[in-house]
């Protein structure tokens, strides 16, 4: 990489994720002082604005609303597929039918396709093994593949076109 | 519990003295490893065992002996920073020498 | 009731550890034994918890954090050194 | 109170069950493939649990509230896929073949091997 | 202060020859300004101390030792000092001659001057340890002198085998004199001198006496330790002449002289001294017949000459005392000019082998006229010097009070001597004046001499004349006074025996004298004989025997310490745990109670399983350690095992250390790991293992007793004064944390200065590494392709906002360690993980750029941070590192605390920090696809 | 008495800002290490002037009352320690200056945490602190005795610092179980509650005395414990190894310290140890001969004549009289100084001769050896003990106070032919360096002058040595009166008024 990576700092590179900052400093702390705020203010300031070059190219979410949807819709096939799993382990070997799908990517954000890929992991059943240089196929493993043209739809439905309106891409 | 954490201890210095005895860089820094991890027990336990007294005032009535555990941070640190510089003369040795052996010769099988 | 469900519940999570612990011996591949590795150290955080709850203290709320942290950051070393032979660049 | 109590004992041996069952799975199942999906689950419910579960303890049973679990939750189900994605990526680099009937298998399945 | 001028002069004199370097004549004739000064110096005092005054003048030095600069100038000592300078005028005079204007003469001059100090410093001093000291000197000069053609491999042996034997008999004199000190209780001679009964009756004289004579034989070239002597004939000639014929080598008579009166007269001194003396005196001559250097020839004559004295002295009489003496000037007289025919000889005919040398007479008369009466003096011819002393020595043989057959072997073989190095005489004339034509000499036509070597020649001879002729002359004004002064005059007065002096006497002595130079005639005429004989022997050449002696000890040497300092590290470490073992497994054994009286803690399930479990570990990774990635994570799991061990014993602080430290330590093996091959090798000596097993066995055994001894027994400590302060004067309730930062606040200073070094150090013995064979097989460009990118998207993306999380994380374990667990240093462990996690998902180029600071710099500022911070307290008067907390309140904010431990531990943080990420990176930089590169941080 | 504090903190400061600085103009880096070490060597002799009025000086650091906190204690031992130090630190740096600093990176920095590592673990009076120094300065020492690169000094690095860190834990073990028992780290406090011990818990103690016997000797290079050190010593830059000329010493004078102090009061355990170190030191000194004779290039023979000064010393001191010590301390002064005389000469040597270093082998022809032959003759007489330099003074002083039965009949005949053996071993260098020539070989090789200068400063040391030796006698045996008799030095520790 060359010097170019530098680019003319900013006051205040990422406003929001201060304000995250800020939240999860209180969190942390346990305490809303006014002390605290000002302390955990000045580090939601400070941190990134010293490491602002280490993430400048920052994807914009566009539907915050929708993320808490998206939220939402994992938490509950969290623990759906947590029982299915558990019941999968726990039943005798020989059903499992293991396999491998590769799934096309369509979202162009790297930090979307990051999203899919470990929401796909965090649901018990799926992992995501790859995602091709090209960033256009996500290759997963499956516990147990019965049917691979439904799972691959299942999550475009459930999880790429809601990331593909959060992110507009 | 004091017993099982002796044997313990005696366990740890063993297999410590036992691999930095091995004739290899590798087994030597993996050997020094487990001695400084005896050790440094060993010297925590020097405050005697303590169950459920962090020392910090005001979260519990007892407090364990806080100077040992002091002692043990600074000797981890130390030991830790050992480590790193070991760890680096002998990967240094290794490509110097062409082999791994302590000895900087090897005596066993042919240079790497 | 509390005191015995966190008990239990200790238990069941040693139970998984010396499980990991298991596969960490037999391996077969490197991979096993790093994936034992770290998800020990996640039910390791799990017994950090119950024993804060058991201490009513949560003093060794840093341990967990610092494992969570820690245990991660060594999984990806570890992979990434099988992946390439090395663990940086 | 008894209620909450009672859903706190519930959420622990929920989630100390769900990781147990996770660590069974790291046992038990054929491949490394397979595995991985043992820890994802003790990773995200069963820790997640035992973080709510302690949440829920601290904020109702002692003074104040105890964010700090939240925080430890969302960094773990941050990156446990990250760890998962590796671990999967370091064994099928590793070619490390997968179980016998393994459907698409990338890489040598064990039937094909030892036929 | 006289004395003290007489010993400096030369040195004070030292510099002008090397000074004047370019020119000869000013060269000599300054240097000859220091004996001739010293000369009139003492002139006023030659009369009264012959008449029997003594000079003693003492200055302290190091009146600890005993050591004072003291001198003394008795009749004795006013004879040396007398030959040493009058024959140091002549030696430098001939010297000019002989180094005939070279440069190197000024170095001889020099050394000479400094030869000359040390001598007068032996025979004036009154302090035997001031003595040994000149003594020792000499011998030092000596081995200059002889090793002065350093070049030629013949000097530095002979200067090498002169240095050891001289050397070691100097050491054998120090001890024989710090015993001496013991006994007497002073090391002044007068003193020494006064405690004859003491000393003699004392338990230790035996060994006094004979550490003493070790000593002077060693310099005095007694047999067996002659043998240095004719080796130290490379020297130049007139190094020769003056330290191995007439000075240096009689600093061992002198000082058998000056503690005479101490030693004499005990039966141990007789048979110490006479047989040694008697060996030196016939191997001397003996060996003199057959040396065809006509150096080497003098050198043997010379041994002989000093076995003489020996011999004499060793008789133990008054009347072998003054014979002794008078010999001994005699010798000087006759044995100097010999040496400067010699090497006037070497010079003009390029060699000094006797077979070549001859017919010389032809050639040069006067020097044959003007050697003939030495070489006869030497011979004892009648009517000259050497005639009275070989008379004299036959007559105190003969009345040496012994019974049995020493009364007639004495006798007998001391005629023999004469008559041998009556032989040897005659062959040094004959061979080189006589004896038919030269043969192949170097340098022919033979080129005229320089008239002014007749001068020191002429000198010499007609001193050997006049004594010859008036031997009552020095008898009684030399001699005697010298035998008084000899014998501790002041304690009891000596009849001095009357001496036959009549240079014709009838009777038997006169026959017996013929009977010596026909003996001595008839060696010569059979030396054809003789020497065929001779050349049969094995020929033995004392500085060959020295140097393989030498060669030989030195790869014995090297073989013996090879034994124990081979270069193997597994031994090293195997004697330092023997020898910790069997040290303190001595005192355990008297360990009456194994177990304290502290009531044991009960034992859980849970952490006897964790215990067990952590064996397993430890055990695993001591029988699987060949499997090196394997054996890490062993390792690993161990150290995570410790860490609940810590946290289980209420140790929180410890826990969080020990977890990251570990994973570090481990993330560091880990690279290295990739360099190194992923197995170690079966290691082929099996009983190494069993060896090792047993002893690593014994040495847990140790620690396991050792820990349960201590832990069971009940406490006291200093603990509760952290745990009773830790609030009020620390300011913070994590009391660890207040012992870290402010009780032992310096303690962490040193810690974060190791770490600060460690990493300094990782980073020098990275920076110019090369690798040229990069060990791990899988480091390959087409490792790329497939499953493996370098910068895998999914770790990419997530890891970056995980730092500035992590970093938020760290900042609140760093504010609250003060009081609770966390801390500047768990902090920075934290923060440089988070960062090097950005070094793994991104690679090593693309973090660097984006650091703000370089990590030395960093390290730097942590530690100036900590100091400065410790340096702040001064500026109150409070020591260093006293630190200072107050609690504040502000209307908005409320209460806060500012304390200077929390900037102290700012410069932990930083350093640590920095230390760790200068240690991964650089060992990370290592491992670019492209090589090294530049250096990082 | 903050000026006792900054014995450690002007190495400190140095060492830190060089890092901190580290793109800094060689020349400027060299001004500062200079600089630092002249100051440091004010800072010593200053502190030694106090320290001569025979008082003791606790330095109480964070204003922490002992035992509690950390103390410096500054005696005329621990003066006499640090203008050693600090004499060394200075020849040596400016020495560094002529080339060695460059061979590496860092070398300054290291240099300076080197020296207060030394000043540390003389000064402090704590036991863990001392742990702590060491340290310092044996990580400091590791990265120095790598400086400048290459094979050797990796095969010996690796020896060393494996040795070395098998030794801290073998400290710290020590260090646990004096705790664990005494409940202090304050060696006087530790001191006074070593004499209140049980029978049944001297044992324990005692243990803990034997672990830190091996340690002190891993350090002190005592047989057997010594094997690191020959190559280790050989292989290092000249700099560096003149340096380490004071830590062997180092390790004898914690010897020393803890032993009298924290050991002395109690009888058995103090003997005990002793009577452990003199057969040790006899046979370090017969071991040291016996490798000087075999050595085969001057730093080499420089290093086992470090262990025949060791194996001297240790036996001297194990006859734990006031008088011994006395000798003992001064022969450690004259040792620490010549075998650093020595190891700088063999770099001298090194540039005159190129190409054939320092080995025993005939050299180039060179120009002029005048002034080399007489640094080198000055050395080995001063080395050796011929008189009248320093090595004849303190081995006569040392022979006349050793006067026990075992001293005549064992110590007395191994000194003076190990003094033999290293005047021939000598003898033996000196005339295959300076006066053999390989006469084919030409070398236009200059007399290195300021490099010559330094070493002759050092010798210069040992001749006012000798002209001063009865001064410094007395001062050597006040100090070591003052060492034995500890009452003092504990007085203000079992009052608890400092
Ligand atoms: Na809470
Ligand atoms: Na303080």
């Amino acid at each position: 990489m060359k010097r170019s990576a530098h680019h003319p700092r900013k006051w205040l590179p990422h406003p929001r994720f201060s304000l995250f900052l800020l939240v999860l400093w209180l969190l942390m702390v346990e305490s809303f002082a006014v002390a605290q705020i000002l302390l955990g203010g000045l580090l939601a300031w400070l941190i990134p604005f010293g490491t602002q070059q280490f993430w400048l190219e920052q994807s914009s979410m566009h539907h915050p609303v929708r993320m808490v949807q998206y939220v939402f819709h994992l938490f509950v096939d969290i623990i759906r597929s947590n029982f299915m799993v558990a019941w999968q382990i726990i039943s005798p070997q020989n059903k499992l039918k293991p396999g491998f799908v590769e799934y096309p990517i369509q979202l162009q954000n790297d930090f979307a396709i990051t999203l899919l890929a470990s929401t796909v992991t965090l649901t018990p059943g799926t992992v995501s093994a790859h995602i091709t240089r090209d960033k256009k196929v996500l290759l997963l493993h499956v516990l147990h593949l019965t049917d691979e043209q439904a799972l691959v739809e299942a999550i475009h439905l459930r999880y790429e076109t809601l990331l593909q309106e959060i992110f507009e891409c | 519990m004091e017993f099982m954490v002796a044997i313990l201890l005696g366990v740890l210095t063993a297999c410590g003295v036992y691999l930095v005895l091995r004739p290899r860089t590798f087994s030597a820094v993996l050997g020094l490893t487990l001695l400084s991890h005896a050790v440094n027990l060993f010297l925590f336990s020097m405050g005697r065992l303590h169950s459920h007294t962090p020392a910090v005032i005001g979260a519990v009535d007892q407090h364990a002996d806080p100077l040992p555990q002091a002692l043990v941070l600074t000797a981890i640190v130390i030991s830790f920073a050992m480590t790193a510089f070991v760890v680096a003369l002998a990967l240094r040795s290794a490509l110097e020498l062409r082999n791994d052996h302590v000895d900087g010769v090897d005596k066993e099988e042919d240079p790497i | 009731m509390l005191i015995y469900a966190v008990y239990l519940a200790l238990a069941l999570f040693s139970a998984a550890i010396l499980l990991c612990l298991y596969r960490l011996m037999v391996g077969p591949d490197i991979v096993d034994r790093i994936l034992a590795l770290d998800t020990m150290a996640i039910n390791l955080i799990a017994v950090i918890v119950l024993t804060g709850i058991l201490m009513r203290s949560n003093v060794l709320f840093e341990a967990a954090l610092l494992i969570a942290l820690m245990g991660f950051v060594s999984t990806v070393a570890l992979t990434r050194y099988l992946l390439r032979g090395d663990l940086i660049e | 109170m008894l209620l909450l109590e009672v859903l706190i004992s519930l959420v622990l041996v929920l989630g100390a069950l769900v990781a147990f069952i996770g660590a069974i799975g790291l046992v038990r199942l054929p491949d490394i493939y397979s595995r991985l999906h043992g820890p994802a689950k003790a990773s995200t419910l069963g820790v997640g649990s035992i973080l709510i579960g302690s949440f829920l303890f601290f904020t109702f049973f002692m003074d104040g509230i105890s964010m700090q679990e939240l925080l430890i939750t969302a960094f773990i189900v941050t990156t446990a896929p990250i760890s998962a994605n590796m671990l999967a990526k370091a064994a099928l680099h590793r070619k490390i073949p997968c179980a016998q009937g393994t459907q698409n298998a990338p890489v040598p399945r064990t039937d094909t091997q030892s036929s | 202060m006289t004395l003290l001028l007489l010993v400096l002069l030369p040195l004070f004199v030292l510099p002008a020859p090397l000074l004047l370097r370019s020119r000869p004549v000013l060269a000599t004739i300054a240097t000859l300004i220091a004996p001739i000064v010293i000369v009139a110096l003492i002139f006023p005092w030659v009369i009264p101390v012959f008449s029997g005054q003594t000079l003693i003048s003492t200055f302290e030095w190091i009146p600890s030792l005993g050591l004072s600069i003291a001198f003394r100038l008795d009749a004795l000592a006013m004879l040396f000092v007398l030959l040493i300078s009058v024959i140091g005028i002549t030696v430098i005079f001939y010297a000019y001659l002989y180094f005939a204007g070279k440069p190197e003469a000024s170095r001889f001059y020099a050394m000479i001057l400094a030869f000359m100090a040390a001598m007068l410093g032996i025979v004036t001093s009154e302090n035997l340890l001031f003595l040994l000291i000149f003594w020792e000197l000499t011998s030092l000069i000596s081995f200059l002198l002889i090793g002065f053609y350093g070049h030629k491999q013949a000097s530095r042996r002979g200067a090498r085998l002169s240095l050891f034997i001289t050397g070691g008999g100097g050491l054998a004199l120090l001890s024989a004199i710090l015993l001496i000190g013991k006994v007497v209780g002073s090391l002044q001679i007068s003193d020494i001198l006064q405690s004859r009964d003491l000393l003699q009756q004392h338990a230790y004289f035996p060994w006094i006496l004979a550490l003493f004579l070790l000593g002077v034989f060693s310099k005095s070239a007694q047999f067996p330790f002659h043998l240095w002597l004719p080796h130290a004939m490379s020297a130049p000639t007139p190094v020769s002449a003056y330290l191995h014929s007439a000075t240096m080598v009689k600093a061992g008579i002198f000082l058998m002289m000056r503690l005479y009166p101490v030693f004499s007269g005990s039966d141990l001194w007789f048979y110490y001294v006479v047989p040694i003396g008697f060996i030196t005196l016939l191997v001397g001559a003996f060996v003199a017949i057959f040396m065809h250097d006509i150096k080497g020839l003098l050198a043997y004559s010379t041994i002989s000459h000093l076995g003489l004295i020996t011999l004499l002295l060793g008789y133990g009489s008054t009347a072998a005392l003054s014979v002794a003496v008078f010999h001994l000037i005699n010798h000087a007289l006759f044995k100097a000019p010999l040496f400067m025919m010699a090497g006037t000889i070497d010079k003009a005919t390029g060699t000094r082998d006797l077979r070549q040398i001859n017919g010389l007479f032809h050639f040069y008369p006067m020097l044959a006229l003007l050697s003939f009466i030495p070489i006869a003096s030497m011979a004892g011819l009648p009517y000259l010097n050497g005639y009275m002393s070989k008379k004299l020595f036959i007559v105190e043989s003969l009345a040496v009070h012994q019974d049995g057959m020493l009364a007639v072997i004495i006798p007998v073989l001391a005629v023999l001597a004469a008559a041998i190095s009556v032989g040897y005489a005659i062959r040094l004339f004959h061979n080189t004046f006589f004896n038919g034509k030269p043969r192949e000499l170097p340098h022919w036509p033979l080129p005229p001499l320089n008239r002014l070597i007749y001068l020191p020649l002429v000198f010499f001879a007609s001193l050997c004349v006049l004594i010859g002729l008036w031997p009552e002359w020095v008898v009684s004004v030399v001699v005697d006074p010298v035998v008084v002064s000899s014998q501790a005059s002041s304690l009891y007065f000596i009849e001095l025996p009357p001496y036959d002096l009549s240079v014709l006497d009838s009777g038997w002595l006169t026959w017996i004298s013929l009977l010596t130079f026909a003996g001595g005639a008839a060696l010569y005429s059979a030396r054809k004989v003789l020497f065929a004989w001779h050349d049969s022997l094995p020929t033995v050449d004392a500085k060959e025997i020295f140097e393989t002696g030498m060669l030989w000890l030195i790869s014995r040497a090297q073989e013996a310490v090879h034994l124990v300092e081979n270069g193997s590290l597994q031994r090293y470490l195997i004697y330092i745990f023997i020898a910790a073992l069997l040290l303190t497994a001595w005192p355990l054994m008297q360990l009456r109670q194994w177990q304290g009286d502290l009531a044991l803690m009960p034992i859980d399930p849970m952490s006897a399983g964790a215990i067990v479990l952590m064996m397993v570990m430890a055990v695993s990774v001591a029988v699987l350690h060949r499997q090196r990635l394997i054996a890490l994570l062993f390792t690993g799991a161990t150290g995570l095992l410790i860490t609940v061990g810590f946290a289980r014993f209420s140790a929180p602080d410890l826990a969080l250390t020990q977890f990251s430290v570990e994973v570090m330590a481990i993330f560091i093996m880990m690279l290295a790991l990739s360099f190194l091959p992923q197995t170690s090798p079966e290691e082929k000596k099996r009983y190494r293992i069993r060896r090792d097993a047993v002893i690593a066995s014994i040495a847990g055994v140790g620690i396991a007793v050792l820990s349960f001894a201590v832990m069971t027994r009940p406490q006291q400590t200093i603990s509760s004064f952290f745990l009773e302060n830790s609030v009020s004067g620390g300011g913070g309730t994590n009391v660890v944390n207040v012992i870290l930062v402010d009780f032992r606040g310096f303690d962490t200073f040193g810690e974060i200065t190791v770490l600060a070094i460690a990493a300094l150090a990782v980073f020098a013995l990275t920076r110019n590494l090369r690798l040229k064979g990069r060990v791990s097989e899988s480091v390959q460009a087409e490792a790329w392709h497939g499953y493996a990118q370098p910068y895998p998207l999914i770790l990419r993306t997530l890891a970056r906002p995980l730092l500035p999380m992590a970093l938020l994380v760290s900042a609140y374990i760093f504010l609250r360690g003060h009081n609770l667990p966390g801390g500047g240093f768990i902090a920075g462990l934290i923060t440089a993980a988070a960062l090097s996690l950005q070094y793994v998902a991104c690679g090593i180029r693309w973090a660097q750029v984006r650091m703000l600071t370089q990590f030395r710099p960093l390290i730097g500022l942590g530690l100036l941070i900590a100091g400065l911070t410790g340096l702040g307290s001064l500026l109150f008067d409070h020591p260093f590192l006293t630190s200072w907390f107050s609690y504040f309140y502000l209307p908005v904010i409320g209460k806060f605390e500012l304390a200077t431990a929390l900037l102290f531990d700012l410069g932990v943080y930083a350093t640590v920090v920095g230390a760790t990420l200068l240690i991964l990176s650089n060992l990370g930089r290592l491992m670019t696809i492209h090589g090294p590169g530049k250096e990082i941080g | 008495m903050h000026l006792m504090v900054f014995a450690i903190l002007v190495p400190f400061f140095a060492g830190a800002f060089l890092i901190l600085a580290n793109q800094l103009a060689s020349y400027l880096q060299r001004m500062i290490s200079i600089g630092s070490s002249i100051l440091l060597l004010v800072v010593a002799l200053l502190l030694l002037t106090y320290a001569l009025s025979g008082e003791y000086f606790i330095y109480q650091l964070g204003s922490w009352q002992a035992p509690f906190g950390i103390v410096l204690v500054l005696d005329q031992l621990s003066a006499m320690m640090l203008v050693l130090i600090a004499g060394l630190a200075l020849v040596c740096s400016v020495y560094a200056c002529l080339g060695d600093d460059a061979r590496g990176a860092h070398f300054h920095a290291l240099f300076q945490f080197q020296i207060m590592g030394l000043s540390g673990a003389v000064l402090t009076g704590d036991l863990f602190n001392l742990f702590v120094f060491f340290e310092i300065l044996l990580i400091a020492s590791y990265a120095l005795l790598l400086h400048g690169g290459g094979r050797d000094r990796s095969r010996a690095g690796l020896r060393y610092v494996i040795i070395n860190l098998v030794g801290s834990a073998l400290f710290l073990v020590a260090l646990g179980v004096l705790y664990g028992v005494t409940g202090t780290l304050n060696m006087a406090d530790m001191a006074i509650k070593v004499e209140q011990l049980s029978q049944d818990d001297k044992p324990l103690v005692h243990a803990a005395a034997a672990l830190l016997l091996v340690v002190f000797g891993i350090k002190g290079a005592l047989l057997p414990l010594l094997f690191w050190l020959p190559r280790a010593y050989a292989s290092a830059t000249a700099t560096v190894a003149a340096l380490f000329a004071i830590m062997t010493k180092i390790g004898i004078y914690s010897m020393v310290r803890v032993f009298f102090l924290v050991f002395g009061g109690e009888e058995g355990i103090h003997l005990s140890l002793w009577q452990w170190v003199w057969p040790l030191a006899i046979a370090t000194m017969v071991l040291g001969a016996v490798g000087a004779l075999g050595a085969q290039s001057l730093r080499g023979l420089t290093a086992w004549m470090v262990i025949i000064s060791v194996g001297t010393l240790m036996a001297v001191i194990s006859e734990a009289t006031i008088a011994s010590l006395a000798s003992a301390l001064l022969y450690l002064a004259h040792s620490t100084l010549l075998t650093a005389a020595f190891f700088l000469l063999s770099d001298v040597i090194e540039r005159y001769r190129p190409g054939c270093r320092d080995y025993f082998v005939p050299g180039p022809k060179t120009q002029d050896r005048v002034m080399l032959g007489v640094l080198f003759f000055t050395a080995a007489v001063a080395f050796a003990g011929v008189p009248p330099l320093s090595g004849f003074i303190s081995k006569v002083w040392i022979l006349s106070h050793v006067d026990s039965l075992n001293g005549y009949r064992v110590f007395w005949p191994t000194l003076l032919l190990s003094s033999l053996v290293v005047l021939v071993a000598l003898s033996r260098a000196g005339s295959a360096l300076l006066w053999r020539q390989n006469e084919q070989q030409v070398s236009q090789a200059k007399a290195p002058y300021m490099a010559s200068i330094l070493v002759g400063l050092l010798l210069l040391l040992s001749v006012l040595f000798t002209t001063f030796a009865e001064p410094l006698m007395q001062f050597a045996q006040s100090t070591a009166t003052q060492v034995m008799l500890t009452e003092r030095y504990l007085q203000p520790f079992v009052i608890g008024d400092i």
